[in-house]
């Protein structure tokens, strides 16, 4: 309680009322933005402040309130009181769509499965990336098949039991095929009549059943 | 405002001063209004009270000072120059009965208001600026405990997604020609765009292969492109009567010449 | 004072009563270093509790203490009282200086707001320069309002909650002598007499009185 301490006889003005070293104390550590020592606010609170004596009694303010005084090291520190720490925490679930690459990718599996990472790659044009094909099979939509009898003997993905069910199909036969798909108006994006320049032309009409014939391999295991 | 009419002339020396001080720091204004505004200063009155005519001659005097000192002004210090000219005239003459538009007592109220309305949003600008503010007199919380998100991302896609994606590779190929060459093709109509500013100088034999545009000839695929192209917008030039061309024998070079109308009338 | 509001039959269980709420609010307010919504307190709070109320509660505890809870704009947070600022100095933040053109700004969009650039360049008899309202849109400071519904649907301006937030304004209707500026007429946008002065103040005829029409629209969207 000895707010005028007399004692450092070089002080000219008494050191504030304990309550104003209360605020004080109570400020600097609200805008800190580390734990303060004792010295550290006492180098900062006017001369012959008791930045202890003034922790003390912030201290048993604060007893029972939503935060409190708590001692980190030598260092004083407010901090949300461990009752509350739920209301620190939002449980958030967040639905997003599916990056473009990993449905084409989805897609060449389920009409082409088995199928490798190679076949992918050339099927989309473009390779595939790790991260997108971990996704897949993270979400459990694509699991390892067997591997090819190709040289290298390189691993195929398959689509599961879960990609069946989220998509609401019986088996991955009844994917539509490319001419289903363009009577559904899905293909629109066609070349314009008669402008087929180099020699792809014919591709169309090629692949329109390629989905069905990798169709019978489905689920041989 | 009558008693303004007899005060040409004279402004004091302070206030002479003042004005000159302003030519030199014209750099620092912000524009027409903030000049009279200093300019109004020097009145020594409450801006209600304020003088718009003298405020005028003042300005106008500051506009000619700047004009001897060959001190650009921008074309708003000009603007209101000429404008303040205008309403001296109507403050000093007769009120013309015939005449349209407002008085000049109506535009001199005005301007007055104008300038009490930025003085008052300086003085606004300057109590705000003095409050306590936040970072400098009062503080946030310094170590600000971050809630912690728990997030749980699920991916979705419908069918329709599956096989719009489906039919977007499948579908790829058949237009890619029309995107994606494009940019490796060399029309004729460039290559005539190009050669028939230049063929006024081929008065002799040149390689066809020197009219190939930059840039075409690395590429295999582009060099074909433009040197078709390049052939073909010759042997429109030679239709047009404006080339001769030749080749010695199969695979030599195929050389360019302009036709000389004179040596080789055409027919 | 109705801490159990039963008016939600949904409830399966009472709030928590009052001081309960009252600790959870300042757990929250100190954890964070910006403001607080109603909204955002009783979203982390469980079901049925009434923030405002415990707001108006935990206000009242910390006045006159080293911290205050204070209201800016429809958001809360809490703040180091202004009179310990010369405690702080090693947490204040260099804040860029403004220029002459951006101060002025400023205030005659907080003052005026929503307010069109055309007008602020009325005000100011001088355009203004992109960077200027660029600096203080970066500053967040001040954001776009909504259209004007004259000839061209010009774009306004106005003030933001990080504005009200910097300046330790409750609202903008606090702003320092607004009600003295309007009483005075000087919030006015009136039409210059016959002819226009200068080339930009186009728009002056419609947009009429708007300033003072416009100050209930604060905050709203």
């Amino acid at each position: 309680m000895s707010q005028e301490t007399e004692t450092d006889a070089d002080s000219l003005f008494d050191a504030p009322p304990m309550g104003e070293q209360e605020r004080m104390v109570e400020a600097v550590l609200f805008a800190s933005a580390e734990p303060a020592t004792v010295r550290d606010l006492e180098a900062r609170m006017p001369h012959g402040c008791d930045a202890a004596e003034a922790l003390v009694r912030l201290r048993k303010r604060y007893e029972g309130r939503g935060v409190r005084v708590i001692k980190v090291g030598d260092a004083w520190a407010i901090r949300t009181a461990p009752d509350l720490g739920f209301l620190m925490q939002k449980e958030t679930v967040e639905t997003r769509k599916l990056s473009r690459a990993a449905i084409e990718t989805l897609a060449i599996i389920a009409y082409h499965q088995p199928v490798t990472r190679a076949e992918i790659e050339e099927i989309r044009g473009v390779s595939v990336s790790r991260g997108t094909v971990d996704q897949l099979l993270e979400m459990e939509w694509v699991r390892l098949g067997r591997r090819k009898m190709t040289p290298g003997r390189p691993v195929t993905f398959v689509v599961t039991g879960e990609f069946l069910d989220h998509f609401g199909l019986e088996n991955a036969r009844d994917l539509p095929g490319l001419k289903e798909l363009r009577a559904a108006g899905l293909l629109e994006n066609r070349p314009p009549p008669g402008a087929v320049p180099f020699g792809s032309g014919g591709g169309a009409e090629e692949d329109e059943d390629e989905g069905s014939i990798g169709q019978p391999e489905l689920f041989e295991e | 405002m009558a008693d303004n009419l007899f005060q040409e002339d004279s402004m004091s020396v302070a206030e002479r001063m003042a004005a000159e001080a302003l030519i030199v720091d014209v750099d620092g204004f912000e524009g027409p209004l903030d000049v009279l505004l200093t300019l109004s200063r020097t009145q020594k009155v409450d801006l209600r009270k304020i003088s718009v005519l003298q405020l005028a001659k003042q300005y106008l005097s500051f506009v000619d000072k700047a004009k001897t000192l060959r001190i650009e002004l921008a074309a708003d210090y000009l603007v209101m120059a000429a404008w303040l000219a205008f309403l001296k005239s109507r403050l000093l003459l007769p009120p013309d009965p015939t005449e349209e538009g407002p008085s000049g007592e109506e535009l001199a109220a005005h301007l007055a208001f104008q300038l009490e309305r930025l003085q008052a949003m300086r003085d606004a600008a300057a109590r705000l600026m003095a409050r306590d503010r936040l970072g400098r007199d009062f503080f946030a919380r310094g170590q600000a405990e971050d809630i912690a998100r728990i997030r749980t991302v699920t991916y979705t896609a419908t069918l329709l997604d599956l096989m719009q994606g489906y039919a977007r590779i499948r579908t790829r190929d058949d237009f890619r020609p029309f995107v994606m060459d494009r940019d490796s093709v060399f029309t004729m109509e460039q290559a005539l765009e190009r050669m028939r500013p230049m063929i006024g100088f081929a008065g002799n034999w040149t390689d066809l292969t020197s009219y190939m545009p930059e840039g075409w000839t690395a590429d295999p695929v582009r060099r074909r492109s433009a040197t078709a192209a390049t052939f073909a917008a010759s042997l429109e030039l030679v239709k047009e009567g404006h080339l001769e061309i030749r080749q010695s024998e199969i695979f030599a070079p195929i050389q360019l010449r302009k036709k000389d109308r004179k040596r080789e009338p055409r027919d």
